[in-house]
C-alpha cells in the first residue's frame, strides 16, 4: 500500500473505536493521547483494529511506535504491509 | 495499482482460464461446447488448441451427468472447472450440486472435501425469454457447504478463478452475461490472487447504502451519480460474496448512513435482498432511520419484448426512486 | 439506392470488424449472395445481402470497427419492405406496493434511530413534528435540540446533563450519610506487570490483556477473605454479598462517569474477564448498558490509569460500603532485602464505610492484596 | 390435408403440391427471419430450420387435428406445418401482443391451444418428459389420440431423454419420438458426444420399435410416419423416428461455425429437401414450372402480409406485465 492508502487506513481504524472523532481533524504528529482522550483499551482495541486491517502481529514492545498518525504510517511502512 | 492494462471482462476471464491451466496440471475444462466452439460466450476460444482435448473437454448435453463428473474427478484429486452454460441449465445438475458437492465433506466426517469451481452465466437483459434469463443466486447461496461469488467487475474476473481453484470446498461462480462485453482496468501480469471474502466499497458515501452485486453493479453506479447531481452522496457496496456475506462491511456502512437499498436481480419473495434486509434488521435496527428499501426482479417469468423484460428488472429507475423513499424526500 | 447496414448477428453483438468484402462494387448481387465477412468474438461470420440489385460503393474498409445499425454499402436495387423498427416506450412499473400495516392509526410513526437519538438527548418523542410523510426520523430529532451538536448527542448511551445529575446527588448522599475512613499504601506490582508483558508476548494481538484485568481479579480474590468490604447497607444494617460484583469506574470521552457491575469478578478466568471489560466500556461507549449492570454492583474498583495520579481518594457508591482506588503505576526508587531497586509502585487506597468496617479490616485487606501482587501465580 | 389414410403415400398432383408448398413456406419464412433478424427487428436467439423441412411437413401428414405436437427451440417450421397462422407467428418473433404467446415468448417459445401446439422448449430435452404426460392423459382418460414430440440428437444425452423412453415404454404410452438428427448439439458434431451416434438404436434400449429415417426425403419421412402413428393408435405403445437430416444455417444467428467446414454444407445443400422433391415432381412431370411460380408468389405473398402485421400489431402495455402469472381467482366473477 502507498503512504496514503496507509493514512487513510490508520484513520478509518480510529474511527472505528472513537465513532465521535469521525468529524475532528488529526494532527499527524502528535500522540493520539495527547490530541483526544484516548485510554489503554482506546489503545488497544485500535491496535486490534490495525492487526485485523493489516494481519501484523504487532508485539507490546512496538507499542510506542504507534503513538501518532504519522507513527503508525511509518510503521506500517517499514513492514511493507 | 502498479501497472494496468484495459481488458474486456470475457478477455479476463479467458486469461484466467488459461494461468490455471497452465499453473495447475490438475486443472481441467469442462462443459457444453467449451472446446471446438470456443464457449458460448466466446471465454474459451483458442483453449483447446493450446491446451489440447483432455483438458478442454467438449461435453454432451448432460448437464447432471458431466458436473457430477467434475464433482467426481476433484474428489480424485483434479481441480475442475465446470462450465454449465448459464444458471439456466443448472437446474439439472442442482441435485449433485446440492445432494454431493455441497453436502459430502460435512456428511462424511470431513473425510472428503470437493474442490472444484463451478462457473455459470447469469441474469436477463438480452431479450432471451423466460427460460434463459433466470437470476437463481440465491438459491446457491442457501446451501451451506457452498461458497458462492459473483465477480462484477474485469479485475475479480480476473483475479477470482485463481484463489476460487486454492479452495478445497465447491466454489460457485456467477457471470452477469450482461458483463462480457464490459472494458476495466485489470493489474499487470502476476497478481492474480484476491479475497473472496470481503465486499468492495466502490464508491462511498454518507447518505444511504446501495447494497448490490454482479450486473446490477453498474445500474447502482449509474443511480448513485444521477443522485449525486440532486447532493444525495450514496455508498455503493458490490457484495463479490453471495455466501458468506460480508455482515461487516454491510453493518458498518448502514450504522454510518442509517438507510440501505438493496438491488437484486432475483425475484423479491425468497432473495437474496431478503435474507440482507434480515441481517440489517437484527444487526444494525437501532441505526435505520428509514425501512430497508429492496429493488428486485417484478414477480413474473422474464417475457421476451425488451419494454416488457426492462420493466420486469431493477433499472436505474427504480433504484432513483427507492433511494428517494429512504430519505422521505 | 438500398442501404446495406451492419446486420445484428445476435443477442449481445454490438459491432463487427469488417475482415473482406467478398463482391466489389458494380458486381451484380442476389438475395442471398454473401456480401462481406465480418470478425465478431465469436469468430468470422459471412453476412448475406436480402435483395437483389448491383453494389455501387463500400462504406468500410477490412479492419474497420462497426456497430450494428451502421451502413457500410450502397446497393442500387429494389427495396426490401424492411420498416424502421418502433421502440415502445415504456414507464417503470411501481415497485412492489407494500401493504402499509399501521399498527395504531395516529399515532406517529418514528424511526428507530430517532427514538434512541430522543432518548439520548432526552427529548420527549411526542412533542416533536414528524416531516410531510408523517414520520419523525433523525433529522427531526436533531432539529428540536439546537444545543446538542448531532455528532455529540449521538454519542454516549446516557443522556449527559440528566447523568451529571444524577452522580451529583449520589455523591452528595455519600458524603452525607457514609462516614468515610480511607486507608492506602504504595505497592510493588513489577512481578505482577513482568508476568503481563510474558503473558502478553504469547498471545495475539486481538487477545492481549490490559494490566486493569489480572488487577482487578487480585482485588476481587482479596476481597472475598475481607467480606466486610463487599455488600450494601441499607436500613442501618449491613448484608454482606456471596460475590464480588464489581463496579469499573469508566470515564466517559466528553466529561462524565459510570461504574457498571461486572457479575462475580472473582469467579471470572483472566480471559472471561478480559473479555466482559472489553465488552463493558464498548457498551458505555455506544450507550448500550443494561439497567442491572447500573445496580448490581457490591463494591467499586476505580483505576486511574497510566499517565494520571499517585493516589485516588475515592467517595464510595451507597448503598455499597467501600471502594477501592488505585494510582498510576510509577518507577520508583524501592528499598527491597536492604537494597535500593528501581520498582513499579502503584497507591492503592480503601475508602470504608465506618458504620461497617473500620481502618483494621482495609489495613488487612491492602497486606494481603500486597502478598498476592508480589508472586502472582498468573491464577 | 392427409392424401393417404393407411401407411402408402398417395402421392397425386395435389398431395405434391401441397408438401412442396408447406416447405416452401418454411424455408422463404426462415430466410426473411433472417433478415428481420439483422435489422433488429427479431431479437435474442434465433434458430432457423432450413435444409430440415421435410421432416416438419412429413410427419405432419401422419397426424390428425386432433393429435398434440411438443416441439423445440428450432420450431417455426412446426408451428407452420401444423398450421399456425404465419402472421401470429412473425408477431410472436417481434413480441408483438397479437403473437401467437401474446409476444411473451418470442421465436423459442411458441404456444397455441387451438392447435395442441405445446411450444418449443429453450430447455435441450425439456419437452420429453412433457410428451409423456400428455400421452398418458389421453391413455388415463381413454381418448385414443397420439402426442408427437420433435427433438434434436442432441437431447439423446440428457437424463430426461431415458427417463421418458422408459416411461412411454413401461406404460405403454402413445407417443412419436421424432428425432431430427441434424450431426450437431450446437457446435459440438454428433461423433463428439454420443458414444453410439446411432441413435434410433438408444431407443431399442427401452424395447421401443425404431426406424431410420433419410430426413431429406419428405415422401419417405411421411410414410415412415404413417406406419409408426398407424401402430401406436392401435395401442402398440411408442414408436421413435430418427430422421437424418442437416441444418444449413448456423445453431442460431450468433454462430461462426467453426465446427464444420463449407464443403460439407455445400454437399448436403446439394441433397437439399426442396430442391431434390422440386427436381424429382418436374421430371415425373407431375408439376410443372409454372406451378412452383404460383407457389413462390403465394407464399411471398403470406409471408408480406405476415411482415406487415407484424409490424404494425400493438405491444403488450406494461400494465400487464403480471397477469397471468396465476390463474386469476375463478371466485373472483362469481362475486362481482
Amino acid at each position: 500500500m502507498n503512504e496514503l492508502e496507509l493514512t487513510e487506513l490508520v484513520k478509518r481504524t480510529l474511527f472505528d473505536v472513537a465513532p465521535d472523532l469521525e468529524g475532528e481533524a488529526i494532527d499527524p504528529e502528535t500522540p493520539f493521547r495527547d490530541q483526544f482522550e484516548f485510554d489503554s483499551m482506546d489503545f488497544l482495541n485500535f491496535i486490534i483494529g490495525l492487526h485485523q486491517a493489516t494481519g501484523e502481529e504487532i508485539p507490546e514492545a512496538d507499542y510506542p511506535q504507534l503513538a501518532s498518525l504519522k507513527d503508525c504510517v511509518s510503521y506500517l511502512k517499514a513492514k511493507n504491509v | 495499482m502498479t501497472g494496468s492494462r484495459t481488458l474486456t471482462y470475457r478477455e479476463a476471464i479467458r486469461e484466467a482460464l488459461r494461468e490455471a491451466l497452465q499453473r495447475d496440471e490438475r486443472v481441467f475444462l469442462m462443459g457444453e461446447d467449451v472446446g471446438r466452439y470456443g464457449g458460448a460466450y466466446a471465454c474459451s476460444k483458442g483453449l483447446l488448441e493450446e491446451f489440447g482435448d483432455e483438458r478442454v473437454r467438449d461435453t454432451p448435453l448432460s448437464e447432471s451427468g458431466f458436473t457430477g463428473a467434475g464433482i467426481g474427478a476433484a474428489l480424485g484429486g483434479m481441480r475442475p472447472i465446470v462450465e454449465i452454460m448459464t444458471v439456466n441449465f443448472s437446474l439439472l445438475a442442482l441435485d449433485q450440486i446440492v445432494n454431493t458437492a455441497a453436502t459430502l465433506r460435512h456428511m462424511s466426517g470431513g473425510q472428503f472435501s470437493v474442490p472444484i469451481v463451478i462457473r455459470m452465466a447469469t441474469g436477463a437483459g438480452r431479450q432471451l425469454a423466460a427460460q434463459h434469463s433466470h437470476s437463481l443466486e440465491c438459491w446457491f447461496a442457501h446451501v451451506p457447504g457452498l461458497r458462492v461469488v459473483a465477480p462484477a467487475s474485469v479485475a475479480d474476473a480476473r483475479g477470482m478463478l485463481w484463489t476460487a481453484l486454492q479452495d478445497p470446498d465447491p466454489v460457485i461462480m456467477f457471470e452477469h452475461a450482461t458483463l462480457y462485453n464490459e472494458e476495466g482496468e485489470v493489474a499487470a501480469e502476476g497478481e492474480t490472487s484476491c479475497d473472496l471474502d470481503k465486499a468492495a466499497i466502490r464508491r462511498s458515501g454518507k447518505d444511504v447504502s446501495l447494497i448490490t452485486y454482479s450486473g446490477s453493479l453498474g445500474k447502482t453506479l449509474d443511480a448513485a451519480q444521477r443522485l449525486a447531481g440532486d447532493g444525495i452522496d450514496c455508498e455503493v457496496i458490490d457484495l463479490r460474496s453471495l455466501r458468506p456475506l460480508d455482515d461487516a462491511t454491510i453493518m458498518s456502512s448502514v450504522t454510518k448512513t442509517a438507510r440501505a437499498v438493496i438491488v437484486d436481480e432475483g425475484w423479491r419473495s425468497g432473495s437474496l435482498a431478503g435474507e440482507i434486509s434480515a441481517r440489517i434488521m437484527e444487526q444494525a435496527f437501532y441505526s435505520l432511520d428509514a425501512p430497508v428499501e429492496r429493488v428486485c426482479s417484478q414477480e413474473v417469468p422474464i417475457p421476451y419484448p425488451s419494454h416488457l423484460e426492462q420493466a420486469a428488472t431493477p433499472q436505474v429507475e427504480s433504484i432513483v426512486a427507492a433511494v428517494r423513499k429512504t430519505l422521505r424526500t | 439506392m438500398i442501404e446495406f447496414k451492419m446486420p445484428s448477428l445476435g443477442a449481445d453483438m454490438e459491432q463487427g470488424t469488417l475482415v473482406e468484402w467478398l463482391k466489389k462494387p458494380g458486381d451484380v448481387i442476389h438475395k442471398g449472395d454473401v456480401l462481406a465477412v465480418v470478425e465478431t468474438q465469436k469468430g468470422a461470420i459471412e453476412i448475406e445481402v436480402f435483395s437483389d440489385g448491383v453494389l455501387r460503393d463500400c462504406r468500410a474498409s477490412p479492419g474497420d470497427h462497426v456497430p450494428v445499425g451502421e451502413v457500410i454499402a450502397i446497393l442500387d436495387g429494389d427495396k426490401t419492405s424492411v420498416m424502421p423498427t418502433v421502440k415502445p416506450s415504456f414507464s417503470p412499473v411501481p415497485s412492489h406496493k407494500p401493504v402499509s400495516a399501521e399498527r395504531l392509526p395516529g399515532k406517529p410513526k418514528i424511526t428507530p434511530a430517532a427514538r434512541r437519538l430522543a432518548q439520548q438527548l432526552g427529548l420527549d418523542i411526542s412533542n416533536i413534528a414528524a416531516d410531510s410523510s408523517g414520520v419523525v426520523g433523525l433529522r427531526q430529532v436533531q432539529a428540536s435540540s439546537p444545543e446538542t451538536s448531532p455528532a455529540e448527542a449521538g454519542r454516549a448511551g446516557i443522556d449527559f446533563k440528566e447523568m451529571r445529575k444524577a452522580i451529583a446527588a449520589a455523591m452528595a448522599r455519600s458524603k452525607r450519610e457514609i462516614p468515610h475512613y480511607y486507608v492506602s499504601s504504595d505497592i510493588d506490582v513489577t512481578a505482577l506487570m513482568d508476568w503481563l508483558a510474558q503473558e502478553n508476548a504469547s498471545r495475539s494481538v486481538a487477545d492481549r490483556l490490559l494490566y486493569a484485568v489480572p488487577l482487578f481479579r487480585v482485588l476481587a480474590r482479596t476481597l472475598v477473605d475481607t467480606p466486610e468490604l463487599n455488600g450494601h447497607y441499607e436500613q442501618d444494617t449491613f448484608s454482606p454479598a456471596q460475590t464480588v460484583n464489581a463496579g469499573i469506574a469508566i470515564a466517559m470521552r466528553g466529561g462524565g462517569l459510570v461504574a457498571p457491575s461486572i457479575r462475580d469478578v472473582a469467579g471470572k478466568s483472566i480471559d472471561e474477564l478480559r473479555i466482559s471489560l472489553t465488552d463493558l466500556v464498548g457498551r458505555v461507549r455506544s450507550g448500550r448498558l443494561r439497567s442491572s449492570e447500573l445496580s448490581n454492583a457490591t463494591v467499586t474498583f476505580s483505576n486511574l490509569g497510566e499517565r494520571t495520579a499517585d493516589t485516588l481518594m475515592p467517595i464510595i457508591y451507597p448503598p455499597q460500603v467501600a471502594i477501592i482506588g488505585c494510582g498510576q503505576i510509577v518507577s520508583r526508587p524501592w528499598v527491597k532485602d536492604g537494597e535500593i531497586h528501581v520498582r513499579q509502585i502503584m497507591s492503592v487506597t480503601v475508602a470504608g464505610d465506618h458504620r461497617v468496617s473500620d481502618g483494621r479490616s482495609a489495613a488487612r485487606f491492602l497486606s494481603r492484596l500486597e502478598q498476592r501482587l508480589t508472586a502472582p501465580e498468573g491464577s | 390435408m392427409a392424401a393417404g389414410t393407411d401407411t402408402k403415400v398417395h402421392l397425386v398432383r395435389e398431395h405434391a403440391l401441397e408438401l412442396l408448398k408447406q416447405m416452401i413456406l418454411i424455408r422463404r419464412f426462415e430466410e426473411k427471419c433472417a433478415e428481420l433478424y439483422s435489422a433488429e427487428k427479431i431479437r435474442g436467439f434465433l434458430h432457423l430450420y432450413i435444409g430440415e423441412e421435410a421432416n416438419a411437413v412429413g410427419v405432419m401428414q401422419a397426424l390428425e387435428p386432433d393429435d398434440a405436437i411438443v416441439a423445440t427451440y428450432r420450431e417455426h417450421g412446426h408451428a407452420l406445418a401444423r398450421g399456425l397462422p404465419p402472421s401470429e407467428i412473425m408477431a410472436e418473433m417481434y413480441g408483438k401482443a397479437a403473437g401467437s404467446s401474446r409476444g411473451r415468448g418470442g421465436s423459442m417459445h411458441i404456444f397455441d391451444a387451438r392447435h395442441r401446439f405445446y411450444g418449443g422448449n429453450a430447455i435441450v430435452g425439456g419437452g420429453l418428459p412433457l410428451a409423456v404426460g400428455l400421452a398418458l392423459a389421453d391413455k388415463m382418460q381413454g381418448r385414443n389420440r397420439v402426442t408427437c414430440c420433435f427433438f434434436g440428437e442432441g437431447a439423446a444425452a440428457e437424463g430426461e431423454f431415458h427417463e421418458s423412453l422408459n416411461l412411454a415404454a413401461l406404460w405403454n404410452l402413445p407417443v412419436l419420438f421424432v428425432c431430427e438428427n441434424n450431426g450437431y448439439a450446437m457446435g459440438t458434431a454428433l461423433n463428439r458426444s454420443e458414444s453410439n451416434p446411432d441413435i434410433s438404436q438408444h431407443a431399442s434400449a427401452y424395447s421401443i420399435t425404431s426406424e431410420a429415417v433419410d430426413g431429406m426425403n419428405v415422401i419417405d419421412v411421411e410414410a415412415a410416419a404413417r406406419r409408426a402413428v398407424k401402430a401406436i393408435r392401435a395401442g402398440k405403445g411408442p414408436r421413435f423416428l430418427e430422421n437424418k437430416t442437416y441444418r444449413f444455417r448456423a445453431h442460431s444467428m450468433f454462430d461462426a461455425e467453426l465446427y464444420r467446414d463449407k464443403v460439407e454444407v455445400e454437399k448436403w445443400k446439394k441433397i437439399g429437401p426442396v430442391v431434390r422433391f422440386t427436381d424429382w415432381l418436374l421430371e415425373s412431370g407431375m408439376i410443372h414450372e409454372s406451378d412452383i411460380d404460383i407457389i413462390e408468389q403465394e407464399v411471398a405473398r403470406t409471408i408480406e402480409v405476415a411482415v406487415v402485421f407484424a409490424e404494425q400489431a400493438p405491444w403488450e402495455p406494461v400494465e400487464d406485465l403480471t397477469r397471468d402469472v396465476m390463474t386469476p381467482p375463478v371466485h373472483d366473477k362469481v362475486a362481482s
